[in-house]
């Protein structure tokens, strides 16, 4: 059986986006800067791409800006809200700890350039909330950053209470909404956001394009110079059938949210009941105010990248929490804000599943992780020392 | 893939793993922090490493790394243990990825350490600087 | 008939391209930094791409970066050169008066940093020459930066010359080559080139997607913060479908070259005298050393776009030099730089060809220029003052 | 598309295109540098607008312009058309792209300058400040 369990690293392009997109690579073709029916019949798609993109979250089109992606998003949010900010002097930002490297790693580059950043606490469930963020804003505070849904832990942050906090105190918000859209269902009005990012193919849409959108009166300043595309905002020849693919997934996912979702989230409750049988196991993260899809434990005694292994031996793709693919030796700083020890933040899987999981998939998976966890530990020092009194359990 | 096919060979069907209730010398480095724990145990007879087992937590290179590192010195005497590094490990393995170089590192160290535990239990003198010590270890960043 | 002559603008998506990419919408859907052979399969793809695109310039495949585009790879490019500048106080910058506006615009962003930017004038062949760069390196000149070949009038620069003296006096080379791979050789190597930027959809390859070449020994620094993709140097999930289609397309266009090209030429050469012919009218740029499909005339006593909106009507997709479409009254910088009046310059139309185009089109459009140049000279009042006399022709 | 049906409807078949030898009045603006200029020939029978013909150099929708404005005033009284406003030449057209509006403005200025040159050459007075002149024209950036 081959089962795709890392819905959150990258989805498959739907059927329906690639069929948005194929035109216009061989038949629609035209550069949406060009003067003739060519170029124009492409600036007509991106105009549709625009409008199904806004009305899927609540915008206007001319709201949102098409990007490479939500690193891109991400990055283009905050450095405008930076700039905003520098020419009133206010060098002040919060955000949390447990924000993707695009907005962490963004944040670390202006603290180098001189700015205070606040990175709220996070409980061990996962969420903020309001109040912490209420009490964080100073009158310096340029932006505030949150994201919508945590890539790691799913949890699913208060993003209308803080929207509405921020737009009473007068600060520019923004939203990482990169694990949200097509998710959970989003309104940039009613969610009071300035700013938004997402990236199309965390829900059935091609890679490398996203969009930022960005609330009409909120200044957007330039990450990159070039042409006067995107409004003057965003040079450089739109990606057209991305875009369209990304609209058309977007479009897709929303319209059958309602549908989709309770079943995801069933198998996924399936999985979560499932896996807490495991002894010594733990669900990271808020086990309601979670994505649909999201399932993220920590074992004790096994670590995480051993797991995923063995899994993929099994044909199951999940994922760890632990940054090892990318070089790093250190554990995910997500699970260690909500306050995971280092030795069982090593430990933990993470499953994302889609629509086009199963329930006899869910099954295959809670066999396989059971067989996986016990060779490992098996092999393990550290579940030798735990069994044999010398440690104490860290998850009870 | 990330890993060479030896190294996948040795992580699916680790060799040597285990215990050994009785052994001569036990040896243990990095810890469940970093990420990476290895214990290899000894048998010696005569100078000879005689059996050789291993436990480790530790991502997919970590335990082959142990299990290729086992292969090579089981029923070797002592002193070639004592010379295995940690590239004649990488190369057995066919490779490990840059960031991965520091598992074959801790497989070299977990066998210095056995010989170390069995040279003290024996009351054998060494040379202290032959043997790794956690501190100067640089992989992880301990608090 | 239809007759596409927009080339320099966009490409239609090759066959090759378009077969490298699809299965990796939604077979080989992984992310390259997934542990999993879902993930391992779509990078192993990324290095196969690295490895294409390196071959067609003579790099090493860790010498290429994949960008969105080269609009990003002109900004990154020059934004690494000048952080290396910085640390060494060096703050001139020497560039041409024809650079797209990817680098033109990075370059006025840095002015108003305080950087220092020398434009070289060009002649009105178009081509400078590496004796004036010579003489504009100074010993605090961080940059050198020359576009390869022109998008508008397709001159040619001699970029192995101008690479040699950078290398002689120790001054980081970048080259806006987007107009001119897959389209003319190039090699890293015997060009001196320290940077070089691509963009895949000027070759038949998919748009939002390009390439930087940066040799081994030259520092990168990013543009955009996040993970760890592409060496820490360009973060965000890396689009693997557009990226296999880039190389494709570039292996494919190089590996066809020396066939293409001269029968592109050809075609070129026949329109070019073909539209010498038409009274007043004048070729913009160098005869011969230009790309072997660029063809940019200026007409005297009509308006670009007319001409281009005309000639839509008739079924070939053209363009202007002038900037009509994005809301900007100015002519073309570069046939201002190359000396023509701004009257004349109002009046460029450029064909760009590429191996789709045949004999019999390049017929029709010198019948429908011809036309064309003919209706709108008949209600132009500046045609009636010419030949009336009242004015005076400025192309004899 | 760029523009409207209608735009594309005048700029492909110009009405009053040409030039009328005997006018009464012409009245050009714009100029070539700045890319477009536009030309309005008048044939004026008591106050009445009895013909008109246009000349224009410019981009597609200058020339849509020209044509429509033509139209809109032929037959009409001298004072009816100098009412005419670039918004109603551009609701004629159904619309025209934000960076195109100026060029509706032509079109109104010309028959302006035309009506203008009219009353000069008959002596009628006439408040200046009712008519356009260059140098108050932001368009184009005469250096
Ligand atoms: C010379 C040159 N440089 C840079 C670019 C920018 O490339 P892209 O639009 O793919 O970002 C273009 C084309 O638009 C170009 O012709
Ligand atoms: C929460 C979050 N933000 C940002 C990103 C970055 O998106 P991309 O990789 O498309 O640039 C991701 C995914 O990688 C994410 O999960």
């Amino acid at each position: 059986m081959n089962v795709y369990a890392d819905n959150a690293a990258t989805t498959r392009v739907s059927r329906t986006a690639l069929r948005a997109m194929l035109p216009y690579f061989d038949e629609m073709y035209g550069n949406p800067s060009s003067l003739h029916s060519v170029g124009q019949r492409a600036a007509e798609a991106l105009y549709e791409a625009r409008e199904k993109i806004a009305a899927c979250i609540g915008a206007e089109p001319r709201e949102i800006y098409f990007t490479s992606g939500g690193t891109e998003s991400d990055n283009q949010a905050i450095m405008s809200a930076v700039e905003a900010g520098r020419r009133k002097n206010k060098r002040h930002i919060i955000s949390t700890a447990i924000e993707h490297h695009a907005v962490m790693n963004t944040l670390k580059k202006l603290e180098r350039q001189g700015f205070e950043v606040t990175l709220l606490d996070v409980p061990e469930n996962g969420i903020i909330t309001p109040e912490a963020v209420a009490e964080a804003i100073r009158p310096d505070t340029a932006l505030v950053t949150v994201m919508y849904a945590n890539n790691e832990i799913g949890t699913i942050q208060p993003i209308a209470e803080i929207g509405a906090i921020c737009r009473e105190r007068g600060v520019i918000f923004h939203s990482d909404a990169v694990q949200a859209a097509g998710h959970i269902e989003i309104n940039v009005v009613r969610d009071n956001v300035d700013m938004l990012s997402i990236s199309s193919h965390k829900f059935h849409g091609p890679k490398g394009v996203g969009a930022l959108y960005v609330r009409r009166s909120v200044p957007l300043t330039r990450l990159i110079e070039g042409g006067e595309q995107e409004r003057n905002r965003r040079p450089g020849t739109e990606n057209v059938p991305g875009i369209m693919g990304m609209a058309a997934a977007l479009y897709e996912a929303c319209e059958n949210m309602n549908v989709v979702a309770p079943k995801i989230m069933a198998m996924r409750d399936r999985l979560i009941e499932g896996l807490s049988k495991i002894p010594h196991s733990i669900l990271n993260g808020d086990a309601k105010r979670r994505l649909p899809g999201n399932v993220n434990f920590c074992f004790e005694g096994v670590e995480g990248e051993s797991i995923v292994l063995l899994l993929d031996e099994y044909g199951i793709q999940a994922s760890s929490g632990s940054a090892c693919a990318s070089g790093s030796l250190d554990p995910s700083h997500v699970l260690i804000a909500i306050g995971r020890p280092h030795e069982i933040a090593h430990g933990s899987l993470r499953l994302t599943l889609s629509e086009e999981n199963t329930q006899e998939e869910v099954d295959y998976i809670l066999e396989k992780v059971l067989q996986v966890v016990e060779h490992l530990r098996n092999m393990s020092p550290v579940w030798r020392d735990l069994v044999e009194g010398k440690r104490e359990y860290v998850i009870q | 893939m990330l890993y060479s096919e030896t190294v996948m060979d040795h992580f699916r069907h680790p060799r040597n793993v285990g215990v050994i209730e009785d052994a001569d010398a036990v040896g243990e480095v990095g810890n469940a922090k970093c990420g990476d724990i290895m214990r290899m145990y000894l048998k010696i007879n005569d100078g000879v490493i005689t059996d050789v087992k291993f436990e480790t937590f530790g991502c997919g290179s970590a335990i082959a790394a142990s299990s290729m590192a086992t292969e090579m010195i089981k029923g070797k005497p002592l002193i070639e243990a004592l010379s295995l590094t940690n590239k004649a490990v990488v190369e057995a393995l066919n490779g490990l990825p840059a960031h991965k170089i520091h598992c074959s590192v801790l497989a070299e160290e977990a066998i210095k350490k056995a010989i170390e535990d069995y040279y003290k239990r024996n009351g054998i003198e060494y040379d202290k600087r032959d043997f790794p010590d956690c501190d100067s270890c640089s992989y992880c960043q301990n608090e």
